[in-house]
C-alpha cells in the first residue's frame, strides 16, 4: 500500500453564521485536547459514540471521550479517509459496512502496527484509548461491533458495551406500558458504567457534581432548542450546512459550560440576524427540509449550491438531537442517574403520541409533518448513505407514507379529460446517494444535476400553483 | 411567428427538434460522436435546412442531456428531467409516470399533465440498467438493435440472466449461446432483468398510473412488453420516444417567449 | 482467448488463439493447431485438462480444473519461488496465495464488474482507438496521470472520450486508467496480506505500464513469466500428467473421452 | 441420491418448493400462522398461544421488485428478498408477523412492514445488544410483555403450563434435529446437506407436531439407507447467517464436496440449543435466546483480554462443531450490507486459521444469478483442500 493517495481538497464552504464558521478550530482543539490529555496521563480517555445522551458520566469522573465517528468525519471533510477504508478492506472488511468504522479500524490498525500515528494523520490523529465504551443502541449494529473489531489490533484496551434500548413505536400499544422495565434496566446499565469508569479511573463518583452537570446540560438542551425554532423566521438566518457544524457542541460538548455558551451566543446571532432581515440565502425562493440521513461529509459544499439557487434550509432531523425538556413530561426525581434514563427515554417516544392520533403516521413521519408546518417547507431532501443502514433505512418508506397522508400543495393540472383541475400535490422530495465517507460513491456532477433538476421541479410547481 | 429549437446532446445519440407557434417543423438524430459542439452546430444546420430557415430566424433555443452544456448557442440550459416532464405532457397529458432508458442512466420521474415534475430519481453509478447494455448485446448477437425488440418477443422460454454489468453482459451472453441457449430466449431473459431493474427504480419513488416509456429504450418492443408484464398493465410509448427530450426543451423554449411577452 | 499446451517431458507445442462466441469450435481450431505444431493426432494425446470461464464447454477434455488451481500450478512449475499470484484476465482478475510447498492456501476474485478486470483497459483502449499492444509503453511516457474518477467501465469510457476532446494527452489518460485499475486489483489482492514473490501473468502481464503502476501500488518487486498468457494451459497440462503418472503408480485405469475433434455445432 | 427417490423426499421438495403450502391449508381449517424472520423470536410463545410459528423465506429465483418501493437498497439483500415477496403477498395467508431486534434493517423497517402488510398481528421483541444478568431480566420482562400482546391477540391466556408444554415439544424438534446432524457423521454422510437443509426448511412451515412427525420419517428413511448414496468428499462446513435457499449447498455438493455442518440460523445456530425444562418457562425461554443463540448480534465481553482467546470463547461453537463432524474445510457466507455478520470477518478467518481448517470466504448478493461466479470459486476451493 505504498500508494495512499489523497483527494484533491475541498473548496472551503461558506457559512451563513458566525457561531458555524467557529466550529472548524473548536474541532481541531479538540483532537489536539485528546492527544495532549494522553501524553500527560493525567485523565483518561476513552473512545465512544455520540448521541448516547450520557457523557455527564464522563465529565463527572475526568474521563476525556475521543468521538470516534467523528474522527472518521473529519478524515471524510479532509477527503482523506480513502487510505483508511483500503486498509480495512485489506483486513477482509467489505465496503458496504459502516464506512465511519471502517475508517477507525484502518487507522487504528496502522497506528498499532506502526506503534505512532500514520503519517500525515488528520489534525494530529486519532489517540490510542485506554479503554472503550461501545454502544448497543436498539439502533447501530456497528457500534456494538466496531470496537470489538478494533479490539483484534489492540487487545488489552478494555470494552464496556452499554446496553440503551427503547420502546419501538408500535401503532397497537402504549408504550408507556413498558417504559418501567425499560428505564429499570437503562438505569442498571449506566450504572455498570459508572462502576466501569470507577474502576478504570480509580475515583469515585461525585454525585453532586454529576446533578450539577446534568443541570448545565437540561438547560443546554431548551438553549438549543430554543435557538434552532429561531431558524422558523423568513428569510430563514441559519441553513442545514451551517447546523452540520454547529451540531459540534451538541454532540461532542454537552455538559461543558462551552456548549452553553455557544449556544447563547448562536442565539444572540440568529436574533440579530433575524431584526435585520438577513437570510441564509440573500434573496430566499424555497425553503427546504433536511429530512433523513447523515450528510456527505466531503461534500458540504453542495449545501452553498442549494444556496446559490435560492434554497434554504431551515430545518433538519439530522444531528438535532434535543427536544424541549419541558414537554416530555419527566418523572421527577433525585437522582441524576434515573434522571438521564427517563430523558433517554423522553427523547426517543417524544413524538409517539402524536404519531398514534395521525391513521398512517409513525414517529418519524410526525416529526416530518410537523416541521413542514412549522417551518413552511416547499420541500424535503435526504441523503442515503449506502454504508449506513442505522439512519438511513426507512426514509423512502416515510417519504412514501408522508405523501399518503400530507397533501398540502395545490396546482392546477390536466385531467383525463384534457381539462385543467385543482389538485393536491405532495411535497416534492429529493434522495441523493453516495456515502458519509467514502468519496468513490460520489459524483459531483451527477449531484448538482439532479439538484438542478429538482430546482426546477419547485420552481414549475411554483408557478402552477392554485392560489 | 417565432421560431425556436430544443437540441438534446445524449451520450451515444444527439436529438433535435424545431417548433413554430403551431407545431413541430421537423426533427433530426444523429450519433453523438466525440466533439459535442461539432455535433450541435450540425444539428442546428439540419433543423434548419428542414425548415427552411435561417439562424437570424430562431428566437430562442433550449439545450439538454449529457452534452448540453457544449451547446455554446444555445440561451438556456435545462436539465433533462424537465424536458422530459414537459416532452411526455405534451404528447400523452394522462401520463403520470415517465421512465426514460437512455444510454448511461435510467431516469424516472412523476409528473401532472402540465409538465411540472413531482419528483424523480435516476439510475445509479454504474450502467448496468440502462440502455447500453441493449447495444453490446445487439453486438454480440450480430443483429441491429432495432431487431431485437421484434427477436425477443418470440422467445418461447426465456432464461434468467444477471445483468451486472453492461460489459460483462457481453461475456455472459456469449457463454449463454455457448449453453446452446438460442438468440430469442437470451434477448427475453434479458428484457426482463432489464425490465425488472428499471422498474424496481421506479418503485422507489412509488408509480402512478398512467406510465409513458420514453427514451431510446422505448424503441425496444421486446423491453416495453417485459416491463408491462411485470407492472401487469398497459405502458403508453409516444411516438418517436427518443424525440421526448428535446420535444420539451423546445416547448420550454417557446413557453419562455411567451411568458416574456 | 484460447490457449494449448501440449506437454510431454518439456512443453512440445503452446497455441494461443482468439475466443469468440463459438468458443467450443474455437477450442477446436486451436486444438487442431497446437497438434500440427506437436505433429501429433489427437489419438495420441494421453490426457487433456480443461480451464478457465470456458472449462466445462470444451467437449473433448478428460477433466476440468478452475484457472485458479492451473494458474497456480503453472507459476510455481516457472517460479519455484513465487508466494503470490496475481493473474489479469479479461473476465476475471484473482489473487492467488501459495505456500512454501507450493500449494494454493487462499484465493480472491474480484465481482462480476469489469471496473476490476482486464476488459477495463480493452474498453478503454478501444475508446482511445490504440492496440492493446502499445498502451503500457504509452502510459510510461506520462508525467502527470489523469484522475479517472468513475468507476464504472462504460462511464470511465465517456469520461476518458471527454477528457481527450479536451486535450488531455493520451499518455496521461492511459497512465490514469491504469492507476485506477492497479488500484481496484490492490484493494483485492491487499486482503491476501501480499507476500514476496510477486508473479503477475494472464493478459495483464503483457502491460508494462500496468506493471508499473502495480508495483507502485503494492511496494513490492513484481515477476512476469516470459509467456504470461499461457501459464493456465500449462498449469492444466502439468495437472494432466499428474492425473497420467498416478494412475501409472497405482495401476488404476484412465478415465477418458473419446478422442474426437469434430465441429460443433452452435445455435 | 440414488436413483429412486424416496416417497418422504418428495413430500420434503414439495413442501420446500410450495412454501407455505401445510399453512394455506390448515389456515381453511382455523388454524393461524403467525410469520417470523430471524431466529430471535422465541417461537414456543407463538406455540403456545396456540398459533403456529412460521419462518418467512426469501427466494433467489425472484428479483425484488415491489419491495424496493418501501425499503431502500443498502438492506442486506436477503431481508429485502423476504420483504419482497411479504409485500407481493406471497405471505397473505399469515394472521400476523413478529419481527425482533435482530438488525438495524429489522428495526428500521418494522414500520413498512406492519402498515404495507394485511395483518392483524404485529409485534416487535427487542432483544439486548448484550448479555448480562440485567439484560435477562429486561428481557424476561419484553417476553412477558410479548406473551400478553399475543394474549391480547388471541383472547385466550398463555398459562405457564401451555409454555411448558411448547419448550417440550420444541424441545423435542431440537433433538430430532440432532439426531439428523448425527447422520452426517459417516463418511460419506449419510444425508447430505441439500436434503437436510430442504427439510429443516420446510419443517419451519409446519405446526411443530408435523414437523417432529415429518422429521422422524426421514430419520428412518435415512437411517434405513444403511449405505451412503453420497461419493467420499471434502467434509465441509457453512457458516453465515440464513441460507434458506439450498444453491449454495447443492453447488458445493455437485462439485464434489460434502456439507456435514453449519452454523447457519436455519441449522445448528437455531436449533442446537435447547430451553432449561424446570423453574419459570419465560425466563428459561429468556436464557435460551439471549444466552444460548450464538448471534453476532449479541456482544459478549472480551473475558480473555487477548484477541485469541477471545475468539475462542466467541466461536468455541464452530471448534465444537468441525471437531465433532470432522471437518476439512468451510465456508463464510456472507451476505453485502451485513453489518453483524461484516465486521466479524477477519475475526472468523483468524479463528479458523487457529483450527487449521481453510476458509472460503464469500460475499454474495442472494441471487441466482452469482452461481455462475460461487461456482469457479467454490470449485477452486475444492480443488485446494483436496
Amino acid at each position: 500500500m505504498a500508494e495512499e493517495q489523497k483527494e484533491a481538497k475541498p473548496k472551503k464552504r461558506m457559512t451563513a453564521t458566525k457561531a458555524a464558521a467557529s466550529i472548524g478550530p473548536m474541532v481541531k482543539e479538540f483532537i489536539t485536547g485528546t492527544l495532549q490529555a494522553k501524553a500527560e496521563g493525567k485523565y483518561k480517555v476513552a473512545y465512544t459514540f455520540i448521541v448516547c445522551h450520557h457523557e455527564e458520566i464522563f465529565r463527572a469522573l475526568d474521563v476525556i471521550p475521543v468521538w470516534t465517528e467523528n474522527f472518521a468525519g473529519i478524515c471524510g471533510a479532509k477527503r482523506d479517509a480513502e487510505r483508511f477504508l483500503q486498509r480495512a478492506e485489506s483486513l477482509g472488511f467489505s465496503r458496504s459496512l459502516c464506512t465511519y468504522a471502517l475508517c477507525g479500524i484502518g487507522f487504528d490498525q496502522w497506528r498499532e502496527e506502526l506503534g505512532q500515528m500514520p503519517p500525515e494523520a488528520p489534525w494530529g490523529g486519532q489517540v490510542r484509548p485506554d479503554f472503550m465504551i461501545s454502544s448497543g443502541q436498539i439502533l447501530c449494529d456497528p457500534r456494538s461491533k466496531w470496537y470489538q473489531a478494533s479490539q483484534q489490533f489492540m487487545p488489552d484496551v478494555p470494552i464496556y458495551n452499554i446496553d440503551l434500548p427503547y420502546p419501538l413505536f408500535q401503532e397497537n400499544r402504549d408504550h408507556r406500558e413498558v417504559l418501567g422495565y425499560y428505564h429499570q434496566y437503562i438505569v442498571k446499565q449506566l450504572r455498570g458504567l459508572v462502576a466501569f469508569l470507577e474502576e478504570q479511573t480509580k475515583k469515585k463518583m461525585d454525585y453532586d457534581r454529576l446533578r450539577e452537570l446534568v443541570n448545565l446540560s437540561d438547560r443546554t438542551w431548551n438553549l438549543i432548542d430554543e435557538t434552532y425554532k429561531l431558524r422558523r423566521a423568513a428569510p430563514c438566518p441559519m441553513g442545514t450546512g451551517d447546523a452540520m457544524n454547529t451540531m459540534v457542541p451538541i454532540n461532542f460538548m454537552m455538559a461543558t459550560q462551552k456548549a452553553y455558551d455557544f449556544f447563547v451566543d448562536l442565539k444572540k446571532e440568529l436574533e440579530e440576524k433575524i431584526a435585520r432581515g438577513e437570510g441564509e440565502v440573500e434573496n430566499e425562493k424555497y425553503r427546504l427540509m433536511w429530512g433523513g440521513g447523515l450528510p456527505a461529509w466531503y461534500a458540504l459544499n453542495d449545501f452553498n449550491y442549494f444556496n446559490s439557487k435560492g434554497a434554504s434550509f431551515p430545518v433538519e432531523t439530522t444531528y438535532r438531537m434535543v427536544a424541549p425538556l419541558n414537554e416530555m413530561d419527566l418523572p421527577e426525581t433525585k437522582d441524576p442517574i434515573e434522571h438521564l434514563a427517563w430523558r433517554w427515554l423522553g427523547y426517543w417516544t417524544f413524538w409517539y403520541d402524536k404519531a398514534k392520533k395521525r391513521p398512517g403516521s409513525e414517529p418519524d413521519v410526525e416529526r416530518l409533518i410537523n416541521w413542514i408546518e412549522e417551518y413552511k417547507i416547499d420541500g424535503v431532501v435526504m441523503h442515503e448513505a449506502f454504508s449506513c443502514r442505522t439512519w438511513h433505512v426507512g426514509l423512502i418508506w416515510q417519504l412514501h407514507q408522508l405523501a399518503k397522508i400530507y397533501k398540502p400543495i395545490p396546482v392546477y393540472m390536466i385531467g383525463k379529460g384534457g381539462q385543467k383541475e385543482k389538485v393536491y400535490r405532495e411535497l416534492p422530495s429529493l434522495i441523493l446517494e453516495s456515502d458519509i465517507i467514502d468519496i468513490t460513491s460520489y459524483s459531483e456532477v451527477d449531484t448538482r444535476n439532479k439538484i438542478d433538476a429538482f430546482v426546477e421541479t419547485l420552481e414549475s410547481i411554483q408557478s402552477n400553483r392554485a392560489t | 411567428m417565432v421560431f425556436v429549437l430544443g437540441i438534446d446532446i445524449g451520450s451515444a445519440q444527439s436529438k433535435g427538434v424545431i417548433l413554430d407557434d403551431q407545431g413541430s417543423l421537423g426533427s433530426f438524430e444523429c450519433a453523438s460522436g466525440g466533439d459535442f459542439k461539432l455535433t450541435a452546430e450540425r444539428m442546428r444546420e439540419e433543423l434548419l435546412s428542414r425548415a427552411g430557415r435561417s439562424v437570424d430566424d430562431i428566437s430562442r433555443t433550449v439545450a439538454t442531456g449529457y452534452g448540453s452544456k457544449l451547446v455554446i448557442f444555445a440561451d438556456e440550459i435545462k436539465s433533462d428531467i424537465v424536458c422530459l416532464a414537459k416532452g411526455v405532457s405534451s404528447q400523452l397529458p394522462t401520463a403520470r409516470t415517465v421512465i426514460d432508458i437512455g444510454d448511461l442512466y435510467t431516469k424516472v420521474l412523476r409528473t401532472d399533465g402540465n409538465g411540472s415534475v413531482h419528483s424523480f430519481i435516476l439510475s445509479g453509478k454504474c450502467a448496468g440498467g440502462s440502455g447500453r447494455i441493449l447495444q453490446v448485446i445487439a453486438r454480440v448477437l450480430q443483429v441491429r438493435v432495432d431487431e431485437i425488440g421484434e427477436l425477443s418477443l418470440k422467445s418461447k422460454k426465456r432464461v434468467e440472466f444477471n445483468t451486472g454489468c453492461a460489459v460483462f453482459a457481453e461475456t455472459e451472453a456469449i457463454s449463454r449461446l455457448s449453453q446452446e441457449v438460442t438468440k430469442e430466449d437470451l434477448l427475453a431473459g434479458l428484457h426482463r432483468a432489464l425490465a425488472a431493474q428499471i422498474n424496481s427504480l421506479a418503485e422507489r419513488i412509488g408509480v402512478e398510473q398512467e406510465v409513458a416509456m420514453v427514451g431510446g429504450g422505448a424503441r425496444d418492443a421486446g423491453l416495453v412488453q417485459a416491463l408491462k408484464e411485470i407492472r401487469g398493465h398497459d405502458i403508453l410509448v409516444p411516438p418517436n420516444p427518443y424525440m421526448t427530450a428535446a420535444l420539451g426543451a423546445a416547448i420550454i423554449a417557446r413557453e419562455s417567449l411567451t411568458i416574456q411577452d | 482467448m484460447t490457449k494449448v499446451v501440449i506437454l510431454n517431458k518439456g512443453i512440445i507445442a503452446s497455441i494461443i488463439g482468439p475466443t469468440g462466441p463459438e468458443q467450443r469450435r474455437l477450442a477446436n481450431r486451436v486444438m487442431e493447431e497446437a497438434l500440427k505444431q506437436a505433429a501429433l493426432s489427437i489419438q495420441e494425446i494421453t490426457f487433456i485438462v480443461a480451464t478457465g470461464y470456458g472449462r466445462i464447454n470444451v467437449p473433448f477434455a478428460d477433466k476440468q480444473f478452475t484457472e485458479i488451481t492451473c494458474h497456480a500450478r503453472g507459476i510455481v512449475h516457472l517460479f519455484p519461488e513465487a508466494r503470490t499470484i496475481i493473474d489479469i484476465g479479461g473476465q476475471d482478475v484473482k489473487g492467488i496465495k501459495i505456500d512454501v510447498s507450493g500449494k494454493v492456501i487462499d484465493f480472491v476474485m474480484n465481482d462480476k464488474c469489469a471496473a476490476g478486470s482486464g476488459r477495463f483497459i480493452e474498453v478503454i483502449a478501444d475508446t482511445l482507438g490504440v492496440s492493446l499492444d502499445t498502451v503500457g509503453d504509452l502510459s510510461l511516457q506520462s508525467s502527470h496521470p489523469a484522475t479517472i474518477s468513475n468507476i464504472c467501465t462504460i462511464y470511465a469510457q465517456q469520461e476518458v472520450a471527454a477528457s481527450l476532446a479536451e486535450g488531455v494527452p493520451l499518455s496521461d489518460l492511459l497512465a490514469g486508467v491504469h492507476q485506477s485499475l492497479a488500484d481496484r486489483i490492490c484493494r483485492m489482492v491487499n486482503r491476501l496480506r501480499v507476500e514476496q514473490a510477486v508473479i503477475v501473468t494472464g493478459g495483464g502481464g503483457k502491460n508494462r505500464g500496468l506493471l508499473q503502476a502495480l508495483s507502485e501500488q503494492l511496494g513490492q518487486e513484481i515477476l512476469v513469466p516470459e509467456e504470461p498468457l499461457i501459464t493456465g494451459a500449462l498449469g492444466a497440462a502439468l495437472m494432466g500428467k499428474e492425473i497420467v503418472e498416478k494412475a501409472r503408480q497405482n495401476n488404476t485405469p484412465l478415465e477418458t473421452k473419446e478422442r474426437i475433434l469434430g465441429a460443433v455445432e452452435i445455435l | 441420491m440414488g436413483d429412486k427417490q424416496s416417497h418422504i423426499f418428495d413430500t420434503v421438495k414439495n413442501y420446500y418448493n410450495n412454501y407455505g403450502l401445510r399453512a394455506k391449508e390448515l389456515k381453511g381449517e382455523g388454524k393461524q400462522f403467525i410469520g417470523y424472520v430471524c431466529s430471535l423470536v422465541p417461537l414456543e410463545i407463538i406455540t403456545a398461544s396456540g398459533c403456529t410459528p412460521f419462518r418467512v423465506r426469501g427466494s433467489v429465483h425472484e428479483p425484488i421488485t415491489r419491495g424496493d418501493t418501501l425499503l431502500e437498497t443498502i438492506v442486506c439483500p436477503y431481508y429485502r428478498s423476504v420483504f419482497d415477496l411479504s409485500v407481493k403477498g406471497k405471505y397473505n395467508f399469515l394472521s400476523g408477523l413478529v419481527i425482533p431486534h435482530g438488525c438495524d434493517s429489522m428495526v428500521r423497517s418494522f414500520s413498512a412492514w406492519s402498515y404495507g402488510l394485511p395483518f392483524s398481528y404485529f409485534h416487535f421483541v427487542n432483544i439486548p445488544s448484550v448479555c448480562d444478568e440485567s439484560s435477562l431480566e429486561f428481557f424476561d420482562a419484553e417476553l412477558d410483555a410479548f406473551r400478553k400482546s399475543l394474549e391480547k391477540f388471541t383472547g385466550k391466556a398463555i398459562t405457564e403450563e401451555h409454555l411448558r408444554q411448547a419448550i417440550r415439544v420444541h424441545n423435542e424438534n431440537r433433538d430430532k434435529v440432532r439426531a439428523l446432524y448425527e447422520m452426517r457423521k459417516a463418511d460419506p454422510p449419510l444425508i447430505s446437506g441439500t436434503e437436510l437443509t430442504m427439510t429443516l426448511t420446510a419443517g419451519s412451515s409446519l405446526p411443530i407436531e408435523e414437523s417432529n412427525g415429518l422429521f422422524d420419517q426421514i430419520l428412518t428413511e435415512v437411517k434405513g439407507r444403511g449405505k451412503s448414496p453420497l461419493k467420499k468428499g471434502p467434509r465441509i462446513f457453512i457458516d453465515g447467517a440464513c441460507l434458506d435457499n439450498i444453491e449454495l449447498i447443492k453447488l458445493v455438493e455437485e462439485l464434489g464436496g460434502n456439507v456435514v455442518a453449519d452454523t447457519i440460523c436455519n441449522g445448528a445456530r437455531d436449533h442446537f440449543p435447547k430451553t432449561e425444562m424446570g423453574g419459570d418457562p419465560i425466563s428459561a425461554l429468556s436464557r435460551r435466546y439471549l444466552g444460548k443463540i450464538n448471534c453476532p448480534k449479541t456482544y459478549r465481553e472480551n473475558k480473555a483480554g487477548t484477541f485469541e482467546g477471545d475468539i475462542a470463547s466467541r466461536f468455541g461453537d464452530i471448534g465444537a462443531y468441525t471437531k465433532e463432524y470432522k471437518v476439512e474445510g468451510a465456508i463464510l457466507y456472507v451476505y453485502k450490507y451485513c453489518d453483524p455478520f461484516g465486521f466479524e470477518v477477519p475475526a472468523r478467518k483468524a479463528y479458523y486459521q487457529s483450527l487449521n481448517i481453510p476458509l472460503l470466504p464469500l460475499e454474495d448478493v442472494y441471487s441466482s444469478g452469482t452461481i455462475g461466479q460461487l461456482r469457479t470459486r467454490v470449485q477452486a476451493f475444492l480443488e485446494m483442500i483436496g
